[in-house]
């Protein structure tokens, strides 16, 4: 194995914050090789510093025994480095079509439209994604975004991949998918660096793995000598991860009632068709399905972002169908949402000021008129303290944090009032093993508290663990509910294909 | 008298028109740009001692390009290597430019030149109507109307364009795609002042051909607004212009002709009715697409998350 | 006791303007070629209101014993600041508050405009003359009246269409509204402008033109007829004079031709010689005092007369003047 | 060789505190070279600047009277960029609010001062609200773009007030010149010292005082800032956005209009054209330089006053032309950008690869 890229001892630092402190590792030809480490750890920023986004206060970079100096993402570019950045570098406004255009290398100033409408497409229906080049991205779900930004790092000839945390918004199937791809280029000798949080990914695609933490470099292990745990305790430290029991709730009172739902989009189709279901005290409902089969419009239902066009939703023995109704019953739900970044956070103000968003108005942050200002600032070192969230110095705005501390600041926030619903999308998304395992058992005590969770998620495990129920969608409908103690992977495979199931509860 | 009419029109509204095509190809990348008024000024002044020295109406257009493609540079260099406040930086420029032109064009107050005359076009400009206003104008504004469309092609057929729009609305996205935010950004704003102050040069060497302080009289500013009524793109400029021009020149006429109405409640139409039409506009607008570029206003920072 | 002259000017445009304030400073130039009087200082486009207290004030303080503030709006302005520095000496153009320091001067501009409406009125061949018109106060009302009285008294037919530009300065809407008005087949036009839009817009469209404020007609070589402008060096020597030798006294200068103050520029070749001796004749009779422009019987736009025969306005019915003559096409928004 | 531009640490108060005079300061020195140039000592300039504005009583109630429609109408801005709401419109809030304060002087007939005060600043209150409030509800209820509403009202209101001067609210007694009457001593705000300085300076300074308190302390401040940060996300959150653009734009057109009241009752006792020259532009400016806080919109607003009352005395003294004056202004604000640019950040040369 030659190594195709070196870094040594780089470090970084923003006003306040040490992302980097001291990190080496080299990267070879015809290799994966993951980077593992906790929200924070520093991943995002040292892929950033090797394609020239961020300037390192020091250290060496090489690629191909040559010392390279990158001060843009031009020049990593034209070291043939590419990256899918975990926040996505897309312009919303801009259609598909423009947006891969984009990228790509070489197009005369004048081109041809037809042309390169046409390669792209020909990779489209290589993955059998179903996108129209024509329509914004900014209608486009997040998947499908994530596809995108794939699509733009293929088209390039790079030599060195890096994936940040891709698979975090791809169902399995896609990620089997994306895997199959990044073999295939592995066998024509390019490198890939890949980040992501979910064990069971790194095991089945990691050639090697280099763990972050706190900025450094851990250690560098050979497939063969890691397996999960030992990944897991090297990471975060196995005495770190929560245990907790999951216990069933079950009681028949129906918190939320939805029958007859028919929600339509903006092309006209319908996002949700007749689509009927209950949702008891004290339970956690989980929802599964492929992605785009309209888990997205019912949690914007169900929060009061998106209008109804038939059906009925009883909260209890009222009425909330209206969406004057609804809005005042929403403020008493808790949700998750899906785009932490565009909907989750008011991203200049301080993790103070973002725990609060909800429950500013509450007596506990509030005197007469004015904020209290020594609650908030308690509240949000009990949070940040309690969560485990890395932060900058106090006052940092919340745009700073990593992706996955973002989505700490946003469970906090929507945990901490003790809300009867939850509508949870995703909400483990981007968290490090420790940090997830902590948000299960938050929702799990919630749970017990007599909290109702309706939770929308990818994996299987994830739902099959934490659910008292799993109600499967196809295509807008409820194609069923299943026991996850008696159910399998294999049964609510095949209800999320369509099929309807002999066994329901 | 609708053709006098639309004719005025055209005319009234053309120094707009360019100025709003300045700004939009400034926007569009990203860059709010409040020194219009500065620019056109800075136009005038550079168009007609341009004219005034060499006796070529070229050569003065060429100068009021040039001139204000360099002050452009200025609200450039400051709002995207600098990364100042655009909003601050651009009402310097409009003072900059309202002093500046005033200082050095004394000399040329009260001298005369000879302006853009009417050329018409063979044939078409016997077009009942239309014939007088679109094809029976100065080149300038058959220049205009090659802009409109040349602005247009550049935006949405070439890769260039592509760039430019691209930075503006997530300069993120274009910078690891490789393209130079900062050199994308700086062109855009230093080339569309530049057509902003051809708008300038109408004023001095078509509309009215003289040099005299201040001679573009606010235009600028409706220029800034035309730009978000056209929401950033230029064939609706050119309506916008144009509905403005128009409706200064009709109440005018409604004057000559006799009217009534109170003047001053008539000057108010044109700022009305562009109210109006843009409130109308809006409510057609697809819900949840925005047309102003993202990234509009905001200095992009490689560092700085978003 | 002669004492030196340090006079200070508060102008309402540029000197750049080539119009209002030009005229001004041209007068302040001529004036400063008098032995005693000190360079002098200026302030160009100080807004109107009370914004130009402070302005006039700093006059004062830099020593300035003769100010001039010469617009309408300096009005309150200059009286107050007056009231506070009653050693110096002020001067206020155009409007009609006194105090015993403070002076107002303006001039019977309707005297030449009545002569230019006399040459447009025999210039014109539709009958139809245009004015392009900046603001309805009775300066500028007063002037149509006697331009249309004058064209009246040569050519009975003929109407004055005004457009009102709502603007001191602005060269493209000037420009504009002189179009709208060539469009509705006037063929002569007068203006109450400080820009030569108007002027251009004529040459260009082939009528005739009669300027304002000072000779204009580089712009308009073929279109210029005449124009009525302001001489004002003549009067500010004057003052000068006076308060140099310590005679100046408040009063409330509302001087014409017979001073000189406003005349009517040379005539054009395009005025036929016959139309330049009436004029010239009427020039005499005006500054002779037989003739008066605003001599009744004079109607108003409703036919009501508003002077009747025989008589003639006060200088107070003068200044207020708030109505257009019959003749006149155009509105004054009450 | 290539640059490459870092942010600095910014932790000492020393260097927050020094910055803005840093930039200041390098801004005067540059700008210099312009007096230089046009044959003036600049140390005498500034000097001439700082004593006309500041060396007397009289100089320093000057700058005050220039100050409080400045920190007014800055105050009115700055709220509304606060929620990241472009009011451009703070020149025409000055015209309503005084208008709407010259109709209660006028004509509501009433005797007593503190009634009369009372009326004609909530009717200015009011009448700046309502106008800004057109743009609110228009961008609240069907999104439209609040920039090009607010300016393009700007013209009308001026437009209107001139109509009412032309025509109704003529001075019966002016010889039809276009003036409403003055003023009667009941609206008519105190003045001191002899100057023309007027109570309004310490009603904007306590404007400021609550307007401070709101957005920094109260619930309501709270919510204008989510909202500024993200709409959507405050939408997420339960707030009514729609309400809250609504009520910050009209307060903020409000607040202007207490410009107009302050221009109207303090010092100009009628209301006529060219009642502002322009300081709803200038308040733009004002709220940017001052990073939107209503105290920095004081101390901006008063360094404003003493820039715009001492640039007057370079043409009084040097007969340096307005425009001389104009470009002064406009150069000393792009070096306090630029100089706070280095102020930010620090710009290192590193080795860099060339492109072909
Ligand atoms: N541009 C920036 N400005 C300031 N601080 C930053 C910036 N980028 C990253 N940081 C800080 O650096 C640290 C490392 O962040 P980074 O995004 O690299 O973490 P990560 O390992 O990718 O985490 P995650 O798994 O949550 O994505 C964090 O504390 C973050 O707040
Ligand atoms: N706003 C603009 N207006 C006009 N021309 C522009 C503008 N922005 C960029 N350009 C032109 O685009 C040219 C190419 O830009 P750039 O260097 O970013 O592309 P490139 O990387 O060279 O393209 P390629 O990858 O095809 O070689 C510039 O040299 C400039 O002439
Ligand atoms: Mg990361
Ligand atoms: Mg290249």
């Amino acid at each position: 194995m030659t190594d195709f890229l070196h870094i040594k001892n780089i470090r970084k630092t923003f006003p306040g914050v040490v992302a980097l402190d001291d990190v080496s590792f080299s990267v070879a030809r015809a290799e994966i090789h993951t980077l593992l480490g906790e929200n924070g750890a520093g991943k995002s920023t040292l892929m950033n510093v090797l394609t020239g986004l961020y300037h390192p206060d020091r250290g060496e970079i090489s690629i191909a025994g040559e010392r390279v100096h990158f001060t843009s993402p031009r020049d990593s570019l034209a070291y043939g480095i590419g990256m899918v950045h975990q926040h996505f570098m897309l312009v919303p406004a801009h259609s598909v079509f423009e947006n891969i255009l984009l990228a790509l290398e070489n197009v005369p100033n004048f081109f041809n439209r037809k042309k390169y409408q046409e390669k792209i497409q020909n990779l489209i229906d290589e993955f059998d994604l179903d996108l129209d080049l024509d329509t914004p991205v900014w209608k486009l779900s997040i998947g499908a975004q994530q596809w995108i930004e794939l699509i733009k790092l293929l088209m390039r000839d790079c030599q060195l991949l890096i994936l940040d945390e891709p698979t975090a918004v791809l169902t399995p199937q896609e990620a089997d998918r994306l895997f199959a791809v990044l073999r295939r280029l592995k066998e024509q000798g390019k490198s890939i660096i890949f980040i992501s949080h979910k064990m069971r990914e790194v095991m089945e695609i990691s050639d090697r793995v280099t763990i972050l933490k706190k900025g450094c470099s851990l250690e560098t292990l050979n497939r063969g000598d890691f397996d999960e745990s030992r990944l897991a305790s090297l990471m975060i430290g196995q005495d770190k991860i929560p245990q907790w029991q999951k216990t069933l709730q079950m009681s028949d009172q129906v918190v939320l009632d939805i029958q007859g739902l028919s929600v339509r989009n903006e092309r006209g189709l319908s996002d949700l068709d007749n689509f009927n279901l209950s949702l008891k005290k004290g339970e956690i409902l989980g929802i599964a399905g492929v992605a785009g089969n309209g888990q997205k419009a019912l949690a914007e239902v169900l929060t009061g972002l998106k209008n109804t066009n038939q059906g009925r939703i009883m909260a209890g023995d009222k009425d909330i169908t209206n969406s004057n109704a609804r809005y005042s019953y929403i403020a008493g739900i808790a949700h998750i949402p899906e785009d932490r970044k565009t909907i989750g956070i008011a991203p200049d103000m301080s993790i103070d000021d973002n725990l609060i968003m909800k429950s500013f108005k509450s007596g506990l942050f509030r005197n007469w008129i004015f904020q209290n200002k020594r609650a908030i600032r308690r509240n949000a070192a009990e949070k940040i303290a309690q969560f485990a969230i890395k932060t900058g110095p106090d006052g940092t705005p919340v745009r700073y944090l990593s992706g996955g501390n973002i989505q700490k600041v946003i469970i906090a926030r929507e945990l901490s009032e003790h809300p009867a619903v939850l509508v949870a999308l995703y909400p483990t998304r981007g968290l490090d093993i420790g940090s997830a395992e902590y948000v299960h058992k938050v929702i799990a005590d919630g749970a017990h508290r007599g909290m109702s969770t309706i939770l929308i998620a990818e994996d299987l495990d994830e739902l099959l663990k934490l659910s008292d129920r799993i109600a499967v969608m196809f295509r807008g409908k409820l194609i069923g509910y299943v026991d996850p103690r008696k159910t399998t992977r294999e049964e609510i495979g095949l209800m999320m294909s369509g099929e309807t199931p002999g066994a329901t509860t | 008298m609708l053709e006098i009419l639309l004719d005025a029109t055209v005319r009234a509204g053309t120094p707009i028109l360019f100025a709003t095509l300045g700004a939009i190809i400034n926007e569009r990348a990203g860059i709010i740009n409040l020194g219009i008024e500065g620019l056109m000024l800075i136009g005038a002044l550079a168009g007609f001692s341009g004219t005034y020295l060499s006796g070529s109406l070229l050569v003065g257009v060429l100068a009021a390009f040039c001139a204000t493609f360099a002050a452009g540079s200025i609200h450039a260099f400051i709002t995207v290597q600098l990364r100042g406040n655009q909003i601050v930086s651009g009402l310097a420029l409009t003072m900059f430019g309202i002093g500046i032109t005033a200082l050095f064009g004394k000399e040329m107050v009260g001298q005369t030149i000879v302006g853009f005359k009417r050329l018409a076009i063979p044939g078409f400009s016997q077009i009942p109507i239309i014939g007088r206003a679109f094809f029976n104008q100065d080149l300038l504004i058959y220049f205009s109307f090659l802009l409109v469309f040349l602005i247009w092609f550049f935006f949405y057929r070439t890769r260039w364009g592509l760039g430019v729009r691209s930075v503006g609305e997530n300069p993120a996205a274009a910078d690891t795609c490789g393209f130079s935010v900062s050199k994308y950004r700086f062109l855009a704003v230093s080339t569309g002042s530049g057509l902003v102050g051809i708008g300038g040069a109408y004023l001095s060497l078509a509309s009215t051909p003289m040099w005299i302080e201040n001679m573009s009289a606010g235009r600028g500013w409706i220029a800034v607004a035309l730009v978000i009524f056209a929401g950033w793109s230029s064939p609706k400029a050119m309506l916008g212009a144009y509905l403005f021009g128009g409706i200064t020149a009709m109440q005018l006429r409604f004057q000559a002709m006799g009217t009534t109405v109170s003047a001053h409640i008539l000057q108010m139409l044109p700022y009305f009715f562009t109210i109006l039409v843009l409130v109308i506009s809006t409510l057609r607008l697809q819900k949840g697409a925005s047309q102003q570029p993202e990234g509009l206003g905001l200095p992009y920072d490689r560092e700085d998350r978003k | 006791p002669a004492k030196e002259i340090k006079a200070g000017f508060i102008y309402v445009g540029p000197v750049g303007d080539a119009g209002w304030t030009y005229a001004h400073d041209l007068g302040r130039q001529e004036m400063e070629q008098l032995p005693f009087v000190q360079p002098s200082t200026f302030i160009e486009t100080v807004p109107e209101g009370a914004e130009s207290a402070r302005v006039i004030n700093g006059l004062v303080r830099k020593g300035h014993n003769l100010i001039f503030t010469t617009s309408f709006g300096y009005m309150d302005a200059t009286i107050d600041v007056a009231k506070r520095n009653k050693d110096i000496v002020f001067m206020h153009c155009s409007g009609f508050k006194t105090a015993e320091n403070v002076g107002t001067y303006f001039g019977r501009m309707y005297e030449p405009r009545y002569l230019s409406g006399i040459v447009a009125g025999k210039m014109t061949k539709t009958n139809a003359i245009g004015y392009v018109a900046a603001f309805p106060i009775p300066e500028v009302i007063r002037g149509i009246n006697a331009f249309t009285l004058g064209v009246k008294s040569v050519n009975p037919q003929a109407e004055v269409k005004v457009v009102w530009t709502q603007t001191w300065f602005d060269p493209g809407v000037e420009r504009d509204a002189a179009d709208s008005l060539l469009d509705v087949g006037t063929d002569v036009l007068a203006m109450h402008q400080d820009a030569p839009a108007t002027m251009q817009a004529a040459e260009a469209r082939g009528a005739y033109v009669i300027g304002y404020n000072s000779d204009m007609r580089t712009f308009a070589p073929n279109a210029f007829l005449t124009a009525p402008i302001w001489n004002w060096g003549a009067l500010y020597t004057q003052l000068a004079n006076e308060v140099h030798n310590g005679t100046w006294k408040s009063e409330q200068i509302w001087a014409g031709m017979k001073e000189d103050l406003v005349r009517l520029a040379d005539f054009s070749p395009a005025v036929p010689a016959d139309v330049q001796a009436l004029v010239t004749e009427k020039a005499n009779a005006i500054k002779a005092g037989t003739l008066h422009p605003f001599s009744g019987p004079i109607k108003d736009q409703t036919g009501k007369v508003v002077v009747a025969a025989g008589q003639t306005p006060t200088d107070g019915e003068l200044l207020g003047m708030n109505y257009f003559v019959q003749g006149v096409q155009g509105t004054i928004s009450k | 060789m290539k640059l490459v531009i870092e942010r600095r640490e910014i932790s000492s108060a020393l260097l927050r505190f020094s910055a803005p005079i840093a930039s200041i300061a390098v801004a005067l020195f540059v700008a210099g070279f312009l007096l230089l140039a046009s044959g003036v000592s600049p140390l005498a300039a500034y000097k001439e600047i700082i004593i006309e504005s500041l060396g007397s009583l009289y100089g320093l109630s000057e700058t005050l009277v220039k100050t409080t429609p400045l920190i007014f109408a800055g105050l009115g801005v700055s709220l509304a960029f606060r929620m990241q709401i472009w009011n451009i419109g703070a020149e025409g809030q000055i015209y309503v609010g005084a208008m709407g304060a010259t109709w209660v002087a006028l004509f509501s007939g009433i005797q007593n001062h503190w009634l009369m005060m009372t009326a004609m600043f909530f009717a200015a209150f009011f009448c700046g609200g309502l106008w800004a409030g057109v743009a609110g509800f228009l961008r609240a209820r069907w999104r439209v773009n609040e920039v090009i509403v607010t300016l393009l009202m700007n013209y009308i209101a001026i437009l209107w007030v001139d109509y009412l001067i032309y025509g109704p609210w003529k001075d019966p007694k002016g010889f039809n010149f276009p003036l409403t009457a003055q003023f009667g001593d009941a609206a008519r705000l105190a003045e001191y010292f002899n100057t023309r300085m007027h109570s309004g300076f310490f009603l904007a300074l306590f404007c400021a005082l609550l307007l401070y308190l709101f957005i920094e302390r109260t619930v309501w401040g709270y919510e204008i800032k989510v909202i500024g940060s993200n709409q959507k996300a405050a939408q997420y959150a339960g707030m009514n956005t729609g309400i809250a653009i609504f009520f910050v734009l009209f307060l903020s057109g409000a607040i202007a209009g207490l410009a107009g009241f302050s221009e109207v009752a303090g010092l100009q006792h009628r209301l006529q054209h060219g009642l502002s020259p322009g300081y709803g532009y200038t308040a733009i400016i004002i709220a940017w330089l001052a990073k939107r806080s209503a105290i920095g919109v004081v101390i901006v607003s008063f360094l404003m006053g003493v820039l715009l009352v001492g640039g007057d005395s370079l043409q009084l003294l040097w007969q340096l032309p307005v425009a001389f004056v104009y470009a002064f202004q406009g150069l000393i604000l792009f070096f306090l950008l630029a100089s706070d640019f280095f102020i930010i950040y620090r710009v290192k040369r590193v080795k860099g690869i060339a492109h072909a």
